[in-house]
């Protein structure tokens, strides 16, 4: 690599990298970097550091939450995908599925309330309809602080008009959700947001690049430098004394993004085989989509970056692999189908360019001006040396517990009207009338029920779906808390007359190197998979968000549940309001 | 009295997609010399203040503490003094 | 009756309002934006959703589209033109009805089911109503109806008022919902009448509406 | 190469809830001295022309076909010749 192309003129060479030690910032160990060193047998250039910063981050790679997930029961007879895709896929019959997967964007959402929250739900998004189904419904699980405080109404209304201009734009019905509110999330709201897709089983398409030869179709809004670091940076805690995190502000266009959503749905319907692969750029964009997807197949796979459409002159590789410019996608197309495939996304506007293909080494390869700016071993990648994080019983759980509260109630009344007026107890309406819950037009049970119902239309079919948890609960007793969650969430679910059939989750967590956010997360978790394989609710997907911390303060455990449930028969859907005047009321359950 | 108006546009790297769709249709309309458009906000606020340095600094505090989002929106401004009808 | 309804980048209501229409059984088509004509078609729907992003002000870049020449030429033969939520404001932008759909009077998309008076029941699209109060759908962050004076009192003069609001949930002049032009066959309203077709979805206030229009 | 300006405000008579919002939150901000605020829109439009009057031309008829609805808006513009980079 003796040319240096004129982009790259300022960046460090190799010794300058190792001399600064530039990729501390990145969130790369000293230990990895040497690692990395060691392996080539040379040092990585700029670009390879920022490749390898990137896909060995928490958020890409789940280094650290993944000996927790890899417990997660995922398995029964509906599902046809579990985790490790965009999202995962239950059978319901009829050779259609459910679609669905949770994402968590607290970190973008804290600094910036609005484009975070817009940009959560369109990535989310993406990741449903990557896998050929048509999204029809979208939660949003969101904690804030305490009420009262200015900061929480700005973090608020813009988190849900991010949201609601979002989803409503795409035409895609916001249907439920929860919040809650607790000074545990004053510095570090919670914004996650779950979508849920319908699927003819024959458009089932995943991310992997496979096929030797196929081409690399990037598809999509043209790339600029927004976000670039937005993974390293949800995978390290926020310090309130500096806004370095700014640039990582993303910009949605949920315009573009419906554009998208169509188009790539009606290829995948259109062009069906000849699309190898589909998947989403998101975390850390261009990289991650076409290395997870080269490495699933056990493949190598060549782009040539000045073939991305760029919004900005003068990118370098190393923007170009790590801005998070939104409304992107990757496919894998057949060769002599690539012209075709497009020509429909240029019919709609949107930028369609070959940009690779799949080779037969097993590298990672990458041309920028004629030049080789990264050949990495694509497996060596996507894998990041394992962890072993220790775990720690916190020390409040093990203290002597107080004396039972007794609580002391003189006007009950009174106290009732208090509970009401809570702004977790009270109705969300304030927030859920800002989003559209009735597009399409199959929207059952609206918000203000317990689950959300969502017909199949032509089918007597109806899909129940709600997010849950209480993190103070989980707090209190994480096994408990996390199996109380599941519960919660199925009893809403139940309560629309449908039965539940999966999960989807979030876990909001603190620095999990800390042994007692470790063994938080561990025993929720160890709770959540008991009580799912209870209920036969396997967990087809999910998502981690660590490091929700400010100034070494972590939130509650927070691990929000998303549940999809079947009903069968539509005449047997239950609503909450009593009906008739004289009806009786029970009380079930303990 | 004074007027001041603040104009707030998108620091330079952050993406405009209203700008972009505008400049497309822009050139459908046959307007072919446009290179390129983005579109900020502009905001006029009267407001009442003993002089024009204590008017100036107002004005440029409201614009840092609402009128912008820091992140992604820089701005100018002008100020004057007009009649009080 | 056979329908076109016209896709313009970022609708998102044309399934839907399709949908509606094939339920009472007429002949519909999903028509592109960029298709110059109309010929063959008895009415025309213009559907819900954020047409280029609402970019700009809502409706001012779809009126440009290739379509609405054919939609003009249509309107002046007077074919049914029916604009619903974004259609109304391509309509209005387009000038095929007065005046202009603004931001609502306290910022915010709301989406509810709203009491609604159908002022006129004499109109080509409201002609099967029995009765003068509905519940309609709204889901809208620029449904605010705004003209000035000398409109509005045209628009009453001529019973243009086709549809208002009980209670005034976006600020509208004279709580207006819904209009028609002077020959009365172009309508602009912001509820969806085609959320409003089937009882299991919770609202059938919808139904005459297409029931008035295929009369 | 010109750089056009075009700043786009309401007719008075026209109600602004997006400025009323914004002048009840200065107000909460202590900014008492606000009377009025009014938020528009601002336009940056790079484009090509053979001379002044030209870019001039095209500018204003941009204005008045696209960038305003003149039922309810008016604006304002300024425009400058500037160096192609
Ligand atoms: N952020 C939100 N978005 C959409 N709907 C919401 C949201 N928060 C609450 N809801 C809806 O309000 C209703 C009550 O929610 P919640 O108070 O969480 O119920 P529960 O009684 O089960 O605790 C549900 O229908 C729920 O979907």
């Amino acid at each position: 690599m003796t040319i240096i192309p004129e982009a790259m003129r300022n960046e460090p060479t190799p010794e300058e990298v190792r001399a600064s030690q530039v990729y501390l910032q990145w969130s790369l160990s000293q230990d990895e970097y040497e690692m990395i060193c060691q392996h080539l047998n040379r040092l990585p250039n700029y670009t390879e550091t920022g490749l390898f910063a990137a896909m060995w981050s928490e958020h890409c790679s789940y280094k650290k939450s993944k000996p927790v997930l890899r417990k997660f029961w995922s398995q029964n007879e509906r599902v046809v995908q579990g985790p490790g895709e965009g999202a995962g896929v239950l059978d319901i019959g009829d050779n259609q599925a459910v679609v669905f997967k949770a994402e968590s964007h607290n970190h973008p959402s804290a600094v910036e309330p609005y484009q975070g929250a817009a940009t959560g739900v369109g990535g989310i998004i993406r990741d449903i309809f990557s896998m050929g189904a048509q999204p029809i419904a979208i939660l949003d699980s969101l904690r804030f602080g305490e009420l009262h405080h200015n900061t929480t109404k700005h973090l608020l209304n813009g988190i849900v008009s991010g949201i609601a201009d979002y989803g409503n734009s795409l035409g895609i019905p916001t249907v439920g959700g929860d919040v809650m509110f607790d000074a545990t999330y004053q510095q570090n709201p919670i914004v996650n947001a779950m979508a849920v897709g319908l699927l003819n089983q024959a458009d089932l398409h995943v991310g992997k690049a496979e096929g030797i030869g196929n081409r690399i179709l990037y598809v999509g809004a043209k790339t600029g430098r927004d976000g670039i670091h937005g993974a390293t940076f949800a995978s390290s805690d926020f310090d309130s004394s500096t806004d370095q995190n700014r640039s990582a502000v993303q910009v949605g266009d949920p315009f573009l993004e419906k554009l998208l959503m169509d188009t790539t749905i009606k290829a995948i319907h259109i062009f069906g085989a000849a699309i190898v692969g589909v998947q989403d750029m998101g975390a850390a964009g261009l990289v991650s989509s076409s290395a997870e997807m080269a490495g699933k197949a056990g493949n190598g796979i060549h782009l040539n970056l000045n073939q991305v459409p760029q919004r900005e002159t003068n990118l370098t590789p190393y923007e170009l692999m790590l801005s998070e410019s939104q409304e992107r996608m990757l496919m894998v197309v057949q060769a002599d189908h690539v012209a075709e495939v497009a020509q429909l996304f240029t019919d709609a506007d949107l930028a369609a360019v070959d940009i690779g293909e799949v080779t037969a080494d097993g590298r990672y390869r990458l041309d920028f001006d004629g030049v080789e700016v990264a050949n990495i071993d694509v497996q060596y990648l996507i894998t990041p040396p394992k962890q072993n994080q220790k775990q720690q019983v916190p020390a409040r759980l093990t203290a002597e517990a107080d004396p039972e509260f007794v609580p002391e109630l003189t006007d009950v009344t009174a106290t009732f009207k208090d509970l009401l007026a809570q702004s977790t107890i009270a109705s969300k309406a304030e927030i859920f009338k800002h989003y559209d819950c009735s597009v399409r037009t199959d929207t059952v049970i609206k918000p203000g029920g317990d689950a959300a119902l969502v017909r199949i239309k032509n089918t007597r079919k109806v899909l129940a779906m709600t997010t849950d948890v209480n993190g103070r609960y989980v707090y209190l007793n994480p096994q408990v808390g996390g199996q109380l969650a599941v519960a919660e969430a199925a009893r809403n679910i139940v309560a629309t007359g449908a039965t539940p059939i999966g999960i989807t989750d979030c876990l909001n967590f603190g620095d999990p190197d800390d042994p007692e956010i470790y063994y938080e997360l561990a025993q929720s978790c160890a709770g959540i998979n008991e009580m799912a394989q209870k209920l036969n609710t396997p967990i087809i997907s999910g998502n981690v968000s660590l490091y929700n911390e400010t100034d070494g303060q972590a939130i509650y455990p927070t691990p929000i549940i998303g549940m999809v449930g079947l009903l069968e028969n539509i005449d047997h859907a239950t609503t909450i309001n009593f009906k008739n005047a004289d009806d009786l009321i029970y009380l079930i359950g303990t | 009295m004074y007027l001041g108006k603040v104009y707030v546009s998108y620091k330079p790297s952050v993406f405009d997609p209203q700008g972009d769709v505008i400049k497309t249709s822009l050139h459908q309309l046959n307007f072919q010399g446009v290179e390129s458009v983005t579109q900020g906000k502009y905001f006029e606020i009267k407001l009442v203040a003993t002089n024009l340095t204590e008017a100036t600094a107002n004005l440029v505090k409201m614009a840092e503490e609402l009128l912008i989002n820091p992140n992604t929106e820089t701005y100018q401004y002008a100020i004057d003094e007009i009649e009080v009808l | 009756m056979k329908a076109a309804v016209i896709q313009f980048p970022g609708s998102n209501c044309d399934l839907d309002m399709l949908n509606a229409l094939q339920l009472f059984g007429v002949e519909a088509q999903i028509v592109s934006h960029k298709a110059t004509s109309l010929a063959g078609y008895d009415a025309i729907f213009l559907p819900g959703g954020f047409s280029f992003g609402d970019y700009l002000r809502c409706g001012a870049i779809a009126r440009f589209s290739p379509i609405m020449t054919a939609v003009t030429t249509a309107a002046a033969a007077g074919k049914l033109i029916v604009g619903v939520c974004n259609g109304f404001q391509i309509l209005t932008e387009a000038g095929l009805l007065p005046g202009q759909l603004m931001m609502n009077e306290t910022p915010g998309f709301i989406c509810a089911e709203v009491p609604i008076t159908v002022i006129n029941q004499q109109s080509q699209f409201t002609n099967q109503y029995q009765q003068a109060t509905i519940t309609l759908p709204v889901a809208h962050g620029e449904g605010r109806y705004y003209a000035d004076e000398a409109t509005i009192a045209q628009l009453e003069a001529n019973h243009q008022v086709i549809f208002r609001y009980q209670t005034n949930v976006n600020g509208s002049a004279e709580q207006i919902a819904g209009i028609v032009n002077e020959k009365g066959n172009v309508l602009g309203m912001m509820p969806h009448p085609e959320r409003a077709v089937e009882a299991i979805i919770g609202n059938i206030d919808g139904q005459d509406f297409f029931r008035s229009i295929l009369n």
